[in-house]
């Protein structure tokens, strides 16, 4: 099969998506001409237009105001927040507007937006450009949250982000952005609330969000050696959550540890261990360990920055706990 | 002169008409809660009639409008029935949103209403796109803005402006200035001059007397139409008052604003009173046919209030429902 | 004891810090002539003039960055956010700014601030007035987090956060302003990191926060009748956490139920039930139980509001569970 | 004439030497970047000079100033040290943030830089309640804050100012327009007339050329002293230009911006030789003094690069300290 980058694949989905449906648009600070400051976009605007790829102002609140409004009567945009750090900015209108105009309005009004953001964090990027806040959209009812994980499930999931009738935020690792991996050819989705199992094995489930999934194929990778064969279950979606499928695997494999690049209190590692642990509560044989980024805004210090982040060898050093604990 | 009043009697009569709607409904709202009948928190628009039925009747159904916290007069204005507002107001199900949105949440997509917002200025937003969204389908519907003067503080509303004005989008900010924002005057909340804000992005302006509803309709009719034909956005304050204190619950108000300065907007300022006075001199009307109107609204106030109070909740499984569409 | 509301609680707690400390004032919508919206601070302003209790326009983002930049340059700002639904509009100044602004600059910038906001349901105020958004606030590295569940706590709890050299958010249950608690004349401070023990039981163990230790005490009550003795633990602060507290409650009763008024969904109660899950595995005698508010927009219809928020029969029934399960 | 420039003469070299100080570091940054020796995000100042150095020459080492991302040129104007800030940039412990917050988040209290913001318009609030504190402690300090075009957006501007206005406070707003947003022009950014955003809130506004430094410092002085008497705050648009690209990686820019203009600028507009020229025609200084002055800077640049290069990153127990600090 073909490979094409992360990048890519956002472009091929959106662009798809843009030809299939005209009432799909894109705006955003410096999308068109630019094709975003990742060059995410790049020629984007050539096929489509300055109508339908619209630089907006550096004015996060007010666009994403304007996308709620175009959302509600009759248009269906794509906001393209440029770091996941600027969801400070427009919280009011995705939390206090979006994700509650259709329950408050009883089911009258809806809001298809997506909200296209990015995550992660040692790019050297700084404390305010190195975030990965996507628990926080997890909380809100009335929010979808996906968390592509490759190319291929990049391409899968925004697509179905842009034909789902509700506000949906995707969020990209942008370290991701040039890693390629195989994309079909022929159009296809991922549906929401599906997990993905990256790898099956029978001695401890690793539920792994984003890039956390490539940390955790390495991990495997190397238990291999001590004969310890880990199941990876990517969840995809956030909200919704396939609980089932990684609340089964635990049951047979009764181990697991929860990786995620969003800091690791009150984060999303909490909620899926907190399940976790009461689901499979007769099924455990040891501790839901979990792995978030360390409890500290990003330091700029590549040498500080690097200590933030879960890497394989936590997550291995994590295993062998747990398989001892058992 | 009276040949164009005559010729236009029924548009008077409706404004009028419309206008007492609204005050009847907040009368009846606030009996609802000074009873204990209704809950939570009210805004009541008694006092700015001449506002939302001006500029209301100056659009099209299919024409948008968002509202705020004190949306009852907005609502009316576009259309919406009171015994269906009621039924909101009293969380009862068949309510415009079933009941689960509330005073300060109430919609009424048929008519073009994109809903009262409990987050000042939180329609700025929407409204500005619901304007690109008539742009880019070519639809001719113009959407109307509806914030108080408390609004002007908040940042969205430039950032909103600048973008309407650089896509020249069909939307009019109507700024209802009635001087206070809760408890506070205006003159402590914005400096400088509340129309510069919006000539600064280059869109056209205007003050009016929003006491007046013919002034308040004449401007909105021209701004209407202009902005159909793609020469908007526009931003108009609009002066006036609200009669009643910032919610229902708000009764002791001296220490923010005198008991005379309420007493002179009630007894000169009041814009159905005077819209009324002008009807008959003006011999549009006379004296018992609008009493005949008023006991009318009243009569449908009413039997809306009757109505509602004896209408049913919604289910209980109803709770979560409309967290998410369908796809 | 005397006993005062929890509303004059908190302005005891300002106006003797304010005493205390010249540099110490509070701003915010209304909170002058008006004593804010909830008559929170009637009487203040004629105490410490208008430059102290400083009204502001409707700018919630504004008001919050100038208190950053005060609290920076030598004054300790109190920060009146009228409603906790509005977090919404002050992220940028309290994440990207207040809590990273001591980490970035190496130690040598501090902000000494307090956020005073509210949160809770069931005031029939509509889904943008009844939020609990202390998750949120929670998973930032930088900020403290402070839910007082009586008078008591709110005053001590309060003038602790206005002597922190970090910036605090304290959450205050708007239903609770009215109800009256006894609150010792003398001064005292409730430090923070340090749970409180409500009620001591052997059967198991409640962690409640804010109006939800009522809840559990109503719970605790009519558990008596079948012969179970519950333990009350109110962490008073969730950032930082009083973990040993909470964990060793669990380690001698085997049971656990997680209490909080936020969206359960992603919320707190996700975090302190993996942790108890955690470090008291192999004392658990049932699974750890969470009862969050219902992830829905908080819906205005009395009859539906109701449902949303965990109520003491909830508890009840949980706790029989728990124990059956056991 | 001739006799205030000699008496100027010191004043005159200082501001030469310390946009030259400017300019030669942030060439050295580049090198740094392009010789893979600096990771991450760097926004050179170069071509910005006047702006910083013309204003910060104006202020006392108490008064405060904000910056942003493109912070350098601020933070070397108001009297940091090349070398500290080369570790810093190199994420070294000798940094001024400890290496922790990197070229986006520099900040020298000691000198009042209270610190560049990766947020555009991030430091708006932050300056505006500096300059509440000066007037509450009574410190006679002025606060001027830093920010681009592009920070226009921004709502969180309109309610600052709006604040400042009312609270009459001893705060500059620099917007220094040097055209561009990232890769956008203002003029597809911002509807309207940049000095009436300010105007709209009674704020008193100025427009200079932000290549001119004696210009540009006239105007601080005069509005730095007005407002050091209580009369701020005041708004003023710079205009000026970057040379390089939005960010170090920023190399093709012929989409957004000819090479023509980016050559005009360059050549004709130069703060620096400009300033140059003037000195040596009006006899302050001749060609070998600026020499001079250039060559001392450059070797103050390239040793403190040497020294950061050679400096030791934080111990690794330092990622979780600075979290809260003790009290
Ligand atoms: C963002 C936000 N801040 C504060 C409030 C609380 N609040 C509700 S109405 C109001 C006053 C609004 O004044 P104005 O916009 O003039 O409208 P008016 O009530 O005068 O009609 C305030 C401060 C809110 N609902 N939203
Ligand atoms: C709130 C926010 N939005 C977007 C960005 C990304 N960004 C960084 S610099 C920049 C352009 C800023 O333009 P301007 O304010 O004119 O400053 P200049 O780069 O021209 O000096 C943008 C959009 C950001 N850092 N913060
Ligand atoms: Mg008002
Ligand atoms: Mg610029």
């Amino acid at each position: 099969m073909r490979e094409i980058s992360f990048a890519q694949a956002i472009k091929e989905a959106i662009s798809e998506e843009m030809r299939r449906d005209p009432r799909v648009f894109i705006l955003g600070e410096d999308v068109a001409e630019a094709g975003t400051a990742f060059k995410v976009l790049t020629g984007l605007v050539d096929e489509f237009g300055t109508d339908r790829v619209l630089d907006t102002p550096i004015s996060e609140p007010g666009f994403t105001g304007i996308a709620v409004g175009a959302a509600m009567t009759g248009l269906r945009p794509i906001v393209d927040l440029m770091f996941g750090d600027f969801l400070t900015l427009v919280m009011d209108q995705m939390v206090n507007q979006a994700a509650k105009i259709h329950y408050m309005s009883g089911g009258k009004l809806n809001v298809p937006l997506v909200l296209r953001t990015n995550m992660g964090a040692t790019r050297r990027s700084g404390a305010q450009h190195s975030q990965s806040l996507h628990a926080w959209m997890c909380h809100i009812p009335g929010l979808k949250v996906a968390m592509p994980s490759s190319a291929y499930e990049a391409k899968g999931l925004l697509k179905t982000a842009i034909r789902d009738n509700n506000p949906v935020v995707i969020f990209e690792d942008k370290l991701m952005y040039q890693e390629k991996a195989p994309v079909p050819e022929e159009e296809y989705l991922i549906p929401f609330g599906v997990a993905n199992i990256v790898r099956t094995g029978r001695d401890i489930t690793f539920v792994a969000t984003s890039s956390m999934v490539q940390v955790a194929k390495q991990a495997a990778q190397s238990l291999m050696a001590d004969g310890i064969e880990a199941e990876i279950i990517d969840p995809r979606t956030l909200v919704p959550l396939d609980e089932d499928t990684i609340v089964n695997s635990v049951k047979r494999t009764g181990h697991a540890i929860v990786i995620d690049e969003g800091h690791q209190n009150f984060g999303i590692t909490a909620e899926i261990a907190a399940r976790i642990s009461q689901m499979a509560f007769y099924k455990l044989k040891s501790p839901v360990l979990r792995l978030g980024a360390m409890d500290v805004p990003v330091p700029y210090s590549p040498v500080l920055e690097d200590l933030t982040v879960p890497t394989a060898k936590d997550v291995v050093n994590a295993a062998r706990a747990a398989l001892k604990g058992a | 002169m009276n040949t164009k009043r005559t010729s236009n009697r029924e548009a008077y009569l409706q404004i009028y008409r419309q206008m007492s709607r609204i005050r009847t409904f907040e009368d009846n709202a606030n009996k609802l809660y000074l009873s204990a009948k209704m809950q939570g928190l009210s805004h009541l628009y008694s006092g700015q009639e001449a506002v939302a039925v001006g500029i209301c009747e100056a659009l099209e159904k299919t024409d948008f409008i968002t509202s705020t916290h004190r949306g009852h007069g907005h609502c009316v204005a576009k259309g919406a029935r009171a015994q269906t507002m009621f039924c909101e107001l009293l969380g009862k199900v068949e309510g415009y949103c079933r009941g689960k949105g509330g005073s300060m949440h109430i919609a009424d997509q048929e008519n073009g209403n994109l809903g009262a917002n409990a987050i000042v200025g939180g329609s700025l937003g929407i409204a500005t796109g619901a304007a690109l969204s008539a742009k880019r389908l070519g639809s001719k519907a113009v959407t109307v803005c509806f914030f108080g003067d408390g609004a002007l503080g908040q940042g969205l509303l430039y950032e909103v402006m600048n973008m309407a004005a650089l896509w020249k989008l069909p939307v009019i900010y109507a700024c209802e200035n009635n001087l206070y924002g809760e408890y506070t005057k205006l003159s402590e909340m914005a400096a400088g001059d509340l129309c510069g804000r919006a000539k600064a992005f280059g869109i056209e302006t205007y003050e009016v007397d929003g006491q007046d509803v013919l002034a308040v309709n004449e401007l909105a009719q021209k701004l209407v139409e202009r902005a159909r034909r793609g020469e908007g956005p526009f931003f108009v304050v609009l002066n006036t008052y609200r009669f009643h204190g910032h919610h229902v619950g708000d009764i002791n108000r001296t220490y923010y604003r005198s008991k005379e300065e309420e007493r002179d907007w009630r007894e000169n300022r009041d814009p159905i009173k005077n819209f009324g006075h002008w009807l008959i001199q003006e011999q549009v009307a006379d004296e018992n046919e609008l009493k005949a109107i008023n006991g009318e609204v009243l009569a449908e106030a009413e039997a809306a209030v009757e109505y509602a109070l004896l209408a049913s909740y919604p289910n209980e499984n109803e709770v979560n429902q409309h967290v998410f569409v369908a796809n």
